[in-house]
């Protein structure tokens, strides 16, 4: 298969789909009304949110807490530069307000005209001055991120956990004291912040259409890798020779800057900077977003983002007011639900017995409630309403607890939606004729050259492994490797000399399948020839243990977690 | 109390069993009879350590049955087979460091109510290892390895128990102590409790057993007697060599 | 040898001893000037700023226990924790307040204490099918059903009924979030427990109330004291005495159940290497359900405490997490996974809180140090945990390498 | 000058000592074995190494520049790399991108410029894919097919041993540190990994130093052999003199030293 043509293909259906994506909005704005308007723009505001939440929770595996508060910074510092002068002089009027002079002073505008940049104060050049207050906003953040990010040197885990939630809720409690409240006023914070931005469908997109591009290619990256392994095992990680401490202060400072972006647009949206809209649960809902979606999928996040957007913009009629008897039919069966769920996830993961009493009670006092409420709707005890605030919030952490417990990997799990993925391009699937060549390849006797298939000959050990073994070749073995070097590499550059392995290597089949597992980078090889044949041995001595496949492989390494843990201990003993 | 000698202490029949949807166990057969003492061997992620903890119900069993006692006991909680009779000495002795010498003993006898029992359990396993009872009151992190091992089997021997399960009792220690200890589990085996080895150390554990499984990938591959074992041409090979 | 370094040795700063003197020794200065050198405060003002500390790191500390002892057992973090003390504290409230309740309520409310009563006399007897577990469960109905349904509480029997109550909202906790996730990531049991207390605020949100409540079950214990010392007149209440013996009572009821009986002894066990304690015929997660029960029949009992102390309750959303999240610190400061950690933690943060900042009072230009009180204890977990992550008396519980 | 240099090397965890006054000498191109029964040190060894335990007297030397104080990959940078005794592969990235991984270090291209694609990004993107099918095809075709883009997670035993011992040569180092490399082997695949050590040194101009517990393996490749017991070397030299003292009988082969100076001698 050419390597060049899926990625051309891919380019553009990626631009179609683009394309598709900015008529679609162009409709929304004009023709969808407000609310589908402003749930687009929370959407994609969010949607940058918890894309640059992910870069840290899921690809760095670093679980952090305190992104509301990246984005309060960004938001601050956004709303302040680019007050308008109404605003401004609204504030210094007030009596309660806690802005100096100077601090009222600081705007994009002002330090335009102060650098004669007369051109860019005017009205219609608003934007420049927002996209330069965005920046700003984003950059401080930043500063902070690295910040927060000096802590992730020494402590991993739930105990990181903490720290950034409380660096998070510093932030926001000191926002308000005699010492920052010149730059926030205080618990009055500011109004009549320029709303066209943060709503405008096509600033936010075109916002999260660059986040998504830019974390999604550092991903993809040797950076990317590098932060993944730290994902993976840390103490692997650094055997290997990446510098945790530079990258996962990278890894915050880059979060914390898209961050404190999205934390401008989102007084915008609000068209005013409050404390109160940097509470907790914007890094909560960022959090449910990615483990519905997936950690470490921004795809997914996506995905995850949009779910929660819906509940939030849409699930208003959960916080209505019902009669008693509504609520009670709904208590109810959630009951019910949770009594069967609960025997199904019992037989899911073959516990004994299925009908443990404890999902009988609850199934029959939810049935219970459920008939009584449905049936008898009229009875006395079922007067009156009730209304429930919050529901949908319920509704969310409800829906976070259910997919930690069921799938903790989320919908996605760590795989991007793309292209290949989507036009059923598996390239970790094997084909059966590499199952068997794999299988031939993974047996040492039939491989021996002379190659003798006496599978118990491991006998002789001794001697057969000085001889036969050790001139055991793979290269001139292998058909596929025959008069087909790899390339010399740079390997002088700073390895270990001139290697003489180059020589017997073969060349890899398919080098660019992984151009089209998403990186345009790698595909200079050129094509290659006819796939190899398999050789005749192939199906007679498949080895059992590889040709398996993952079952019988992957039980290593539950093995495996098992004796580490074990072992670990013991270190310390 | 069933004490009607069955022919067997605890049976396997066609075990089979999982880590989620990864198989690690797969139609093991196994037979200890009332008296006996067995050892199991194996290599690395042989599948020794699920066995263990497929016997003391800490894996389950998805497959197969297994009798202890002439009672179905795949079904029954870990807790249960240890009322029932079974005792383990787990790997890397696992005392609990932070706990005195006497609160080990103690929880060995967990499942006990009798106080006076217990006291008078805690004398005799003092009798059987002196060294333990100069420490009662000692922390247990604090004694040295073989310390350990002796409190380690002196807490299995606390639930006075028909089994007794040992995982890889002579890993990391010096081999002087581990003659020492296997001299001690067959001290223990000589007063009518079966005892159940899981060993890498393949020639010390055959040399003092009476019968022998072998253990690859999950499945039983070699069983027999133990001097049969020991001069087996397979099992030198597949095993003795390699260690 | 010459090569022979002695890294170690260098690394040997006596920390220990120049923060345990070096900080009273600060503040001896402080109070030294405030008190003879400037003249603004006289010394009965810091007694009774001591006095108000030693209460506040009471309630800390009792919220504190549940922290560690759910650390020590199970690894987690339970974020959760605050939003149960704010459920115990409401509970209280409702119990004094509404009490005598309607019949359906109170068999409603009686049948969630009874089943408690089950699973503590459960745990003891070791079987749901045991007469006297049944009979006790019974007897417990009828008599809370009774007592629920004809009759006022007193702040005292409200406290109880609340712990027993709360204890079993733990309980629930576990067995519906946490348990389900043994031997999952920590980090996912870690984002478990704040959707918990996520749910948990949400749910008080509409339960409860969006406002402040009053507090206020009637007890003389709750009077202005005042008592004049040599240098003036100090300024408490009664509380000052109630608050930090029921805490005292409670840590040594706990310590004496931790360290005599069998189960305290298979939770410690627990603690230490679960498996193992399961090898022994320990019921691991009966014990990690008791360790929440206990665990949150105090801070339960932090809450009605906390009521009585501050008059009032705060919102739920605002309850549960600001005290919640301290009293973590002061289980961390204290060194997570040990109970004389919490207790130490908890009473040094109140020190910080209340006594520190009367060392800085707001004065002239000086805004003073009490607009950063609530990021005290913020700030003291992030420098701890940098510092020394065991705490002051705890042992290193981070991951291992 | 030597490869290694360990000069007293001593650690202990709490009261427990590790290693006790540890010295040795690795000689460049030299295969040495570390042997001694569980729990003499030898994993500490590696660990105090690699950098992840700062020994607490003593001085660890590669080619002259001392190790110690140094990150595990500052010494990564320095030359030595590692594998470990139970698998420490990113289990969810696949064979390639577990090869990839350490060859960032050596690529100091900035992180926009890998968003940005630029054309020294890819250039170093497409040394690290040779280099890293170099090392991949030390172990023949077997990794090199589809297995590239498969997760580790769905690998063999044997092939996650390979992945980790190719990731290891593709950091660029001058030192192996390998880890009982044929735990969990059976013994056709352990004969290969012999094969495979030796290779290493003779083909790659790897510096070796390896824990294994299998004898006949030690026999086979070791130039030199180090005896641990109670984290002191009680031994070193060529392996049939190591096998036959006394001190070494006693401590770690015990009974079964016939066994093993008869697999040493076949």
């Amino acid at each position: 298969m050419p390597g060049e043509r899926p990625i051309a293909r891919n380019t553009l259906l990626t631009l179609g789909v683009v394309a598709i994506v900015g008529l679609l909005l162009a409709w929304a704005q004009g023709v969808g009304g407000a609310k589908l308007n402003d749930t687009l723009a929370l959407f994609a505001i969010w949607g940058i949110a918890a894309l640059s939440l992910n870069l840290v929770n899921g690809t760095t595996g670093i679980l952090s807490l305190g992104h509301h508060g990246f984005m309060l910074i960004g938001g601050y510092v956004t709303a302040l530069l680019i007050l308008p002068d109404s605003a401004r002089q609204q504030i210094s009027s007030s009596a309660r307000s806690a802005m100096t002079p100077f601090t009222l002073g600081l705007s994009v505008e002002g330090a335009f005209a102060a650098l004669g940049l007369q051109a860019l104060t005017t009205p219609g050049t608003l934007w420049v001055r927002f996209l330069v207050a965005l920046l700003v906003g984003g950059l401080v953040a930043m500063v902070f991120g690295l910040i927060v990010g000096i802590p992730s040197l020494r402590l991993k885990g739930d105990y990181l956990a903490i720290v950034t939630f409380g660096f998070g809720e510093i932030i926001r409690l000191t926002a308000s004291t005699s010492l920052f409240a010149p730059f926030t006023n205080g618990a009055l914070g500011y109004a009549g912040v320029p709303s066209e931005f943060g709503k405008s469908l096509g600033w936010t997109f075109a916002l999260l259409g660059i986040t998504l591009f830019v974390l999604t290619k550092l991903k993809f990256s040797s950076h990317g890798r590098a932060l993944q392994a730290i994902r993976e095992d840390e103490i692997a990680a650094e055997a290997m020779g990446v510098a945790l401490a530079r990258h996962k202060v990278m890894a915050f400072a880059i979060s914390a800057f898209f961050a404190g972006i999205a934390g401008g647009l989102w007084v915008s949206y609000l068209s005013a900077a409050r404390l109160d809209f940097f509470l907790f649960f914007l890094t909560f809902f960022f959090l449910v977003a990615i483990s519905v979606g997936g950690t470490g999928s921004y795809t997914g996040v996506l995905m995850g983002t949009a779910v929660v957007v819906f509940v939030q913009q849409y699930g208003d009629p959960l916080e209505q007011t019902y009669p008693l008897e509504t609520w009670f039919a709904l208590v109810g069966a959630l009951v019910l639900a949770a009594g069967l769920g609960g025997a199904w996830f019992r037989r899911r993961t073959r516990l004994r017995p299925v009908w443990h009493p404890l999902t009988v009670i609850l199934a029959a006092i939810g049935a219970v409630v459920l008939a009584v409420a449905l049936l008898a709707p009229n009875w006395a005890p079922f007067d009156g309403t009730f209304q429930a605030f919050g529901m949908r919030r319920i509704l969310l952490a409800v829906l976070l607890i259910t997919i930690m417990a069921l799938r903790p990997e989320g919908i996605m799990s760590r795989a991007e939606f793309s292209w290949a993925w989507l036009l059923r391009e598996r390239t970790a699937e094997p084909s059966d004729e590499e199952r068997a060549q794999d299988a031939w390849l993974s047996n040492p006797d039939l491989n021996r050259p002379g190659g003798a298939a006496d599978a118990g000959g491991a006998g002789d050990a001794g001697d057969a492994a000085s001889t036969a073994v050790g001139r055991y070749d793979y290269a001139s073995d292998h058909p596929s490797a025959q008069g087909d070097p790899l390339p010399r590499a740079l390997l002088d550059e700073d390895g270990p000399g001139a290697h003489p392995l180059l020589e017997r290597g073969s060349k890899p089949r398919d080098v660019q399948r992984y151009g089209s597992a998403g990186d345009p980078a790698f595909h200079e090889d050129g094509s290659e020839g006819a796939p190899e044949g398999v050789p005749e041995g192939a199906a007679s001595g498949p080895d059992p243990e590889d040709a398996d496949g993952a079952a019988g492989d992957a039980r290593g390494d539950e093995r495996q977690d098992e004796h580490q843990d074990e072992r670990d201990d013991e270190g310390r003993a | 109390m069933s004490d009607a000698a069955q022919e067997t202490l605890l049976e396997l029949r066609k075990v089979t069993t999982h880590y989620g949807p990864i198989r690690v166990l797969h139609d093991v057969d196994m037979v200890i009879h009332p008296g006996e003492m067995v050892c199991l061997l194996g290599g690395n992620a042989s599948g020794k350590s699920t066995t263990l903890k497929t016997i003391l119900g800490i894996v389950r069993v998805s497959e197969g049955e297994m009798v202890f006692r002439g009672e179905r006991a795949d079904t029954l909680t870990t807790a249960q087979r240890i009322e029932r009779g079974m005792a383990v000495v787990p790997e890397n002795r696992r005392i609990f460091p932070k706990m005195t010498v006497r609160e080990n003993l103690e929880m060995g006898a967990y499942l006990r109510n009798d106080r006076k029992g217990i006291r008078e359990d805690v004398d005799y396993v003092v009798n059987l290892f002196p060294r333990i009872g100069e420490r009662l009151n000692q922390q247990g992190g604090t004694m040295s390895g073989g310390e350990q091992q002796m409190l380690a089997m002196g807490r299995a021997l606390m639930s006075r128990p028909k089994l007794i399960l040992m995982d890889e009792p002579s890993m990391g220690l010096a081999p002087l102590f581990v003659e020492k200890i296997f001299e001690i589990i067959k001290t223990v085996n000589d007063e009518g409790i079966s005892v159940f080895v899981v060993e890498q150390n393949a020639n010390v554990a055959l040399s003092i057993a009476d019968r022998g499984y072998v253990l690859q990938t999950g499945e039983v591959v070699l069983s027999g007697p133990a001097q049969e074992l020991l001069h087996n041409e397979a099992m030198k090979k597949a095993y003795l060599g390699d260690v | 040898m010459s090569l022979v370094t002695t890294r170690a040795a260098a690394r040997r700063i006596p920390w220990g001893w120049i923060l345990g003197l070096g900080i009273p020794a600060l503040i001896f200065v402080r109070i030294y000037y405030l008190v003879a050198v400037a003249g603004e405060r006289d010394l009965a003002f810091f007694l009774g700023a001591a006095l108000q500390a030693m209460q506040l790191g009471s309630l800390y500390a009792l919220i504190a226990l549940g922290y560690t002892m759910v650390y020590g057992i199970i690894r987690l973090i339970n974020f959760a924790h605050g939003e149960v003390f704010m459920v115990g504290a409401f509970t209280s409230y409702f119990l004094f307040t509404l009490a005598p309740f309607a019949l359906p309520w109170a068999l409603l409310w009686s049948a969630l204490l009874a089943w408690g009563v089950t699973f503590v006399l459960n745990l003891w007897r070791g079987s749901m099918r045991d007469p006297l577990v049944l009979a006790g469960g019974g007897v417990a109905f009828v008599a809370f059903a009774a007592v629920l349904s004809t009759s006022g509480l007193n702040w005292l029997a409200a406290m109880l009924l609340a712990m027993l109550t709360t204890g079993v909202l733990g309980v629930v906790i576990d067995r519906v979030a946490y348990r389900p996730l043994r031997g999952a990531p920590r980090i996912s049991l870690l984002i478990t427990a704040i959707a918990v207390s996520f749910l948990l605020q949400n749910t008080g949100l509409i339960l409860f109330t969006r406002n402040q409540t009053p507090y206020r079950p009637g007890t003389s214990w709750t009077e202005f004291l005042q008592f004049d010392v040599a240098a003036g007149t100090v300024y408490t209440s009664r509380l000052v005495f109630l608050i930090p013996i029921v805490t005292a009572i409670l840590v040594a009821a706990l310590t004496l159940f931790v360290t005599r009986t069998r189960l305290g002894k298979a939770m410690r066990a627990s603690a230490q290497d679960a498996e193992t304690a399961q090898m022994m015929g320990v019921n691991v997660n009966r014990v990690i359900a008791t360790t929440f029960l206990l665990g949150s029949m105090l801070a339960a009992a932090g809450g009605v405490l906390w009521g009585l102390n501050f008059g009032s309750l705060n919102q739920p959303a605002v309850l549960g997490i600001l005290p919640g999240i301290k009293a973590f610190a002061a289980a961390v400061i204290g060194g997570i996974g040990s109970l004389p950690g919490a207790v130490i933690g908890g009473v040094l943060l109140g020190f910080l809180e209340n006594f520190v900042t009367a060392l800085f009072p707001r004065t002239g230009d000086f805004p003073g140090l009490t607009e950063y009180k609530d990021t005290f204890a913020f700030a003291l977990l992030i420098v701890v945990l940098l510092i020394r992550p065991s705490g002051i008396v705890g042992e290193d519980l981070s991951e291992k390498v | 000058m030597s490869m290694l240099s360990v000069r007293d090397v001593s650690k202990s965890f709490g009261g427990l000592q590790a290693t006790h006054q540890l010295s040795f000498d690795v000689e460049p191109g030299e295969i040495v074995s570390v042997i001694g029964p569980n729990g003499a040190g030898k994993t500490t060894l590696f660990n105090l190494i690699t950098g992840v335990y700062t020994p607490d007297e003593g001085d660890i030397q590669l080619e002259g520049t001392s190790l110690v104080g140094r990150s595990p990959d500052q010494v990564v940078g320095a030359g030595i790399a590692r594998t470990f005794q139970n698998l420490r592969l990113f289990t969810n990235l696949s064979v390639l991108e577990n090869v990839l991984i350490p060859q960032h270090r050596r690529r100091h291209v900035p992180w926009w410029q890998a968003v940005l694609r630029t054309r020294s990004y890819r250039e170093a993107e497409r040394v690290m894919h040779e280099r890293a099918l170099e090392a991949l095809s030390f172990f023949g075709p077997r990794l090199m097919s589809f297995r590239l883009h498969q997760p580790v997670y769905v690998l063999s035993y044997a092939n996650r041993r390979r992945t980790e011992m190719a990731r290891a040569m593709a950091t660029g180092a001058k030192m192996l540190l390998l880890d009982e490399p044929s735990a969990g082997m059976n013994p056709k695949e352990t004969k290969e990994i012999t094969q495979i050590i030796r290779r290493m040194r003779d083909e790659g101009g790897y510096t070796i130093l390896l824990v294994e517990h299998k004898m006949n393996l030690v026999g086979e490749i070791s130039d030199r052999v180090i005896v641990l017991d109670y984290g002191r070397k009680i031994a070193e030299g060529a392996y049939e003199d190591v096998v036959n003292d006394p001190a070494v009988l006693e401590a770690y082969l015990g009974k079964r030293s016939d066994d093993a100076s008869e697999e040493g001698a076949a």
